[in-house]
């Protein structure tokens, strides 16, 4: 077992509780969207932690190429997430 | 070598906790943005420094990338956007 | 002889860093915080980066480095000059 | 034959970039790409039940190395599903968006969700299921919220956040499956996947995960405002598709990768929330005073029997038995698209010409739309599942199965469950019959009436009539 | 002392992650939480770096410490009313203001729960011996992927299709959000200083960009990061407040949003006609078909990123007219 990987992976899934967290309990959209994109980092973290195979070797692309994948994912998500939010507070004024 | 630039990586760490205590106190939105510029720039050189460490010269790209992106944010932070009608 | 000219522009880089820092905490205002920051991190940035080029000893990494510290010594000079002018207007607005 | 499971994915995505790109005949281009991908649909089936499980290795790249694409029973017939209820909705669709600007939205957001839709069903790939189920999360938010009236875009915004939270977790659990076994290839998984903490902790994460988007009880509060305030062919296809193709996938793990792993009490986990589906969902439906409300009500209450078959699954001994029950539930999905598919179409037609979907106020439908009203009646066979519905069947076997391992709970579930449905159908048909005399012609609005009735028909009709060859075609799933 | 120095250092990078995960999800004050949550991708990028990760790492700078930022901050501006701490303005959830303390609770545990389950699932994973199947399979193939960066291969060969629906999935998003409405007004125009940094910033972006999806092939870089940075230049420009920023209109601009998946597409099926298996390149061909396929992404992924900070379709007068005309129809329903 390696302790640089071991030490990545279990911050990244403190990370996806504190984005859990936040996601549940926040009152505001903006914030919530925020916090599903903190959990998101921290499942990225745990992808690259299991890529790692130790100093000076080449770890395993696949983790990384993984979330490549799914940070494009996660900004086009947000970006959707955001106009929608945007025409939520446009009808708001409107009424 | 290799002893001092890991001693030299921990050092900008404690910079970058230093600048955290600053992100959290604030008060004001400027003196967080401020302290970001602060956290930047030690990101950019914690890369230089694990570049030489690690042997990845590919962190570089990533240091510039950093760099340049900082300056995008910052910019995203002082924009003024037009209200609706002008 | 090389290996400590650059040990020493390392560290030194290093120590200016944690002076930005600290000034960054300590100072009273935004605007001394803004003058220490701006001038110890670009300095540290610069002279870590002095003493990595020497390490190195490579051209294309010591023009990359170079090219570095250009972008973040201009981006931190107008990014600077913006988030005061930013302050400036909440306090007059306020 | 594997060329068919290419088009599936290849001629809606360019059908998609194509409506985009020619917006003047989008509606054309539209429905002869439907007609394709149905095409596709149906070489599939017939492939996969002459030669059996199908798959295909993307880019030549052994599985593993590369994304493989996977047919079996299962997913031919859950993409013929899909490819019908698809296509009548769109020419639905075609009569129901009336401005060009409308359907310039619509069509290509459509075409992707239906690209998504195949994409999730062939896919034989942990991360590469990721991919499709946010490609088919984020096109159906954008499809929910194209009116962009309030309650639409808020539903949709509450929609897509639970999604994500979904998908999060699901990319959790294959991280970790990552972790312990090096592939993504769900065939070498399931060959691999052993009882421990990596396996259960995986299976629960992607299982919340897609439980969330499944909309099973008590996670089901996203999906009444989503699923009623969505234009109509649109509402059809999200009740219809989009939550059966998670339910699709939770299948697929337990039964198909995790079969090794899940156990017993898990099941019967599962089952009591699908239990509390059914009551819950049914009850708010009879509650309902909106059409639309009540249909997705209903869709939450007919997820719930979908799950009741899990404990019976994991208690019969592999043979006969345990054979028909996974085959009585795979009818029930299938019946359920189809009726609830038709059920909303005749909602929106009614919406259109009535101008509201209150239940109250139906008075004389019966009389001004003849066929709609008929299709809403042939869909409220399916769901309440009267013969010879396929509900009828796939009630049947859960009962039969419910019997056979003792699991008398079951039984008095879906009894009231399909009394509930029962009243809330009776309820509309009620108010829908007025006083006064039907006119000569029964189909007004031909467009818009005959692919809900086709729809319904399917699914009260020709589907529990077919039982037989599609039992056949099942043993070459599960 | 190498090692002993580098854990330390991962302990306290990570303290520091962790912390501004915390902080940007434990304030009210949504402003707060976005500068916080930028400052956590800047130090993501840093962690990435040290994992190995270079690709990663590029990806992260550039959208999640730069343009997720620039969103989400736009967003911020762009709230009804400004955000007084401790006060949620935000009829939508208001309720969820209101939770107690009991559920507050409940949540937490729940989500401890979930990360003690993660942990203990990961750490039995990890006892295991290392999988290194894949690894190995990869670099095997390597040679006939037509580039040699394994990261570059994996995306835009062996796991091609992945990436092909990704970029459909950047086409969704943004096909959704030019269906909620037209774009932002855009921003004042910029004054002497910060003119200055974008008459310098822009063209070093754009250098910067191509020379990422040059590099790709051999070294970390790729479309992805390419398009993200040519997006960041236009951002620059339209927080500059210039009119043009580099986006095409009409036709041509659907044209350059397709781009990557139709690319993508016509190469498939092109070599499927040609009787190769779906996306199956020849080796000798496979090299240029990726970087014709990763010039083409990179143009998609920087208008539809681009578009995505605009908020909507931009304003030409066709289209200022085609949105009023929509609007009129939703106030008339």
């Amino acid at each position: 077992m390696l302790t640089t990987q071991i030490l990545y992976a279990l911050t990244g899934c403190m990370i996806v509780a504190l984005g859990l967290r936040g996601a549940l309990l926040h009152a505001s959209v903006l914030q919530r969207i925020v916090a599903i994109n903190v959990m998101g980092a921290g499942v990225f973290m745990l992808l690259i932690a299991v890529a790692y195979r130790g100093p000076g070797l080449p770890p395993d692309p696949v983790p990384h190429a993984l979330v490549l994948t799914g940070i494009v994912v996660a900004v086009s998500a947000t970006a959707l997430a955001l106009a929608l939010v945007r025409r939520l507070h446009a009808e708001q004024e409107d009424d | 070598m290799p002893e001092l630039l890991s001693l030299s990586a921990l050092g900008l760490v404690f910079a970058l906790l230093l600048g955290l205590l600053r992100v959290l106190h604030g008060p004001g939105a400027g003196d967080r943005m401020l302290a970001i510029q602060l956290i930047g720039t030690a990101g950019v050189g914690m890369l230089l420094i694990l570049s030489v460490l690690l042997n990845q010269p590919a962190l570089l790209d990533v240091a510039l990338l950093l760099a340049l992106l900082a300056a995008v944010t910052a910019t995203a932070f002082t924009g003024q956007q037009k209200t609706h009608h002008d | 002889m090389i290996n400590i000219l650059s040990s020493i522009l390392i560290l030194a880089g290093v120590f200016f860093y944690l002076a930005g820092s600290i000034g960054l905490l300590r100072l009273p205002d935004l605007y001394s915080r803004l003058h220490a920051l701006t001038k110890a991190d670009n300095l540290g940035l610069g002279l870590l980066m002095a003493g990595l080029a020497l390490h190195s000893q490579d051209l294309f990494t010591m023009l990359k480095l170079l090219l570095i510290w250009l972008a973040v010594l201009a981006a931190s000079a107008t990014s600077a000059h913006l988030i005061a002018r930013q302050a400036r207007r909440q306090e007059t607005g306020s | 034959m594997t060329d068919a499971m290419i088009g599936l994915i290849a001629l809606p995505l360019a059908g998609a970039l194509a409506t985009l790109l020619l917006p003047r005949s989008a509606t054309a281009v539209a429905i002869g790409t439907g007609l394709a991908t149905t095409v596709a649909a149906g070489l599939l089936l017939s492939g996969v039940a002459t030669q059996g499980a199908l798959h295909y290795e993307i880019g030549g790249w052994s599985a593993g190395l590369g994304i493989a694409l996977r047919a079996d029973g299962l997913s031919a017939l859950l993409l013929m599903m899909t490819a019908l209820v698809a296509l009548a909705a769109s020419v639905y669709a075609s009569a129901y968006f009336n401005t060009a600007s409308e359907r310039a939205r619509f069509w290509p957001l459509w075409l992707l969700l239906w690209t998504a839709l195949n994409a999730l069903l062939l896919s034989g790939d942990l991360f590469n299921l990721y991919v499709t189920l946010e490609l088919l999360g984020l096109s159906a938010v954008a499809l929910a919220s194209l009116s962009g009236r309030r309650a639409a875009v808020a539903a949709a915004l509450r929609y897509l956040l639970v999604g994500l939270l979904g998908s999060m977790m699901f990319l959790a659990g294959v991280s970790l499956l990552y972790a312990g076994y090096g592939t993504l290839d769900l065939a070498a998984l399931s060959h691999m996947v052993a009882p421990g903490p990596s396996a259960w902790t995986a299976l629960a994460l992607m299982t919340t995960g897609l439980l969330l988007k499944t909309a099973l009880f008590p996670l089901h509060f996203w999906l009444p405002p989503a699923h009623a305030s969505a234009p109509a062919p649109v509402s059809a296809v999200l009740s219809a598709l989009v939550v059966k193709a998670a339910f699709y996938l939770v299948l697929r793990l337990w039964l198909d990768v995790f079969a090794t792993v899940v156990t017993p009490a898990a099941a019967n986990l599962l089952g009591l929330l699908g239990a509390g589906a059914v009551l819950w969902g049914s009850w708010h439906a009879l509650q309902a005073e909106r059409l639309k409300l009540l249909a997705a009500y209903s869709t939450v209450a007919q997820l719930g029997y979908l799950f009741l078959f899990f404990p019976l699954l994991l208690a019969l001994p592999s043979g006969p038995a345990r054979d028909l029950a996974a085959g009585g539930l795979v009818m029930l999905a299938l019946t359920h698209g189809f009726a609830k598919a038709g059920l909303f179409l005749a909602i929106g037609v009614i919406q259109q010409r009535c101008g509201h979907d209150t239940i109250r106020q139906l008075d004389g439908t019966a009389q001004r739309l003849p066929a709609t009203t008929f299709a809403i009646a042939l869909a409220g066979v399916a769901l309440i599942g009267l013969p010879p519905s396929g509900a009828f069947l796939g009630k049947w076997q859960l009962l039969a199965g419910a019997v056979e391992t003792g699991q008398w709970l079951w039984l008095v579930v879906t009894a009231v469950g399909s009394l509930l449905a029962a009243a809330y159908i009776f309820k509309v048909l009620g108010h829908a019959f007025g006083h006064r005399p039907y006119p000569n012609q029964p189909v007004t609005v031909a467009r818009e009436e005959w692919p809900a009735l086709l729809l319904a028909g399917m699914a009260a009709l020709v589907l529990g009539l077919s039982g037989a060859p599609m039992w056949k075609l099942l043993e070459l799933g599960i | 002392m190498n090692t002993m120095g580098l854990l330390v250092f991962d302990g306290l990078l990570l303290f520091s992650i962790v912390g501004l995960a915390w902080a940007s999800l434990a304030t009210t004050d949504v402003r707060r939480g976005v500068i916080l949550f930028m400052a956590f991708g800047l130090l993501l990028a840093v962690a990435w770096g040290r994992l190995l990760a270079p690709d990663v790492a590029l990806a992260e700078a550039a959208i999640g410490a730069g343009l997720s930022g620039a969103l989400l901050l736009a967003a911020v501006h762009r709230q009804p009313r400004p955000l007084s701490p401790g006060a949620t303005h935000d009829s939508l959830y208001r309720s969820a203001a209101a939770v107690s303390m009991v559920v507050r609770w409940v949540v937490t545990l729940l989500s401890a729960a979930l990360a003690g389950t993660l942990a203990w699932g990961l750490l039995h994973a990890f006892s295991s011996t290392p999988q290194d199947m894949l690894p190995r399979a990869i670099a095997e193939n390597l040679a006939a992927s037509g580039v040699s960066n394994p990261v570059t291969a994996v995306l835009l060969n062996f796991r091609a299709y992945d990436t092909l629906l990704e970029l459909a999935v950047l086409l969704t998003s943004v096909l959704g959000i030019f269906s909620l409405g037209p774009a932002t007004p855009g921003y004042q125009p910029a004054g002497p200083i910060f003119d200055g940094l974008v008459r310098w910033l822009v063209p070093v972006l754009i250098l910067m960009a191509g020379y990422l999806l040059w590099v790709g092939a051999h070294a970390p870089g790729g479309a992805f990061q390419a398009g993200a940075t040519l997006a960041a230049a236009g951002v620059v420009l339209r927080l500059a407040g210039r009119a043009r920023i580099g986006l095409p209109e009409g036709f041509a601009l659907r044209i350059v949003m397709t781009a990557g998946v139709s690319v993508f597409l016509l190469v498939g099926l092109t070599l499927l006609l040609l009787g190769r298996p779906f996306l199956g390149y020849p080796p000798a061909w496979a090299g240029a078909l990726i970087l014709l396929i990763e010039t083409a992404a990179m143009l998609s992924i920087a208008a539809t990123l681009l578009l995505a900070f605009l908020g909507g379709q931009p304003e030409s007068t066709g289209v200022k007219a085609a949105a009023n005309r929509q609007r009129e129809e939703i106030s008339r329903c």
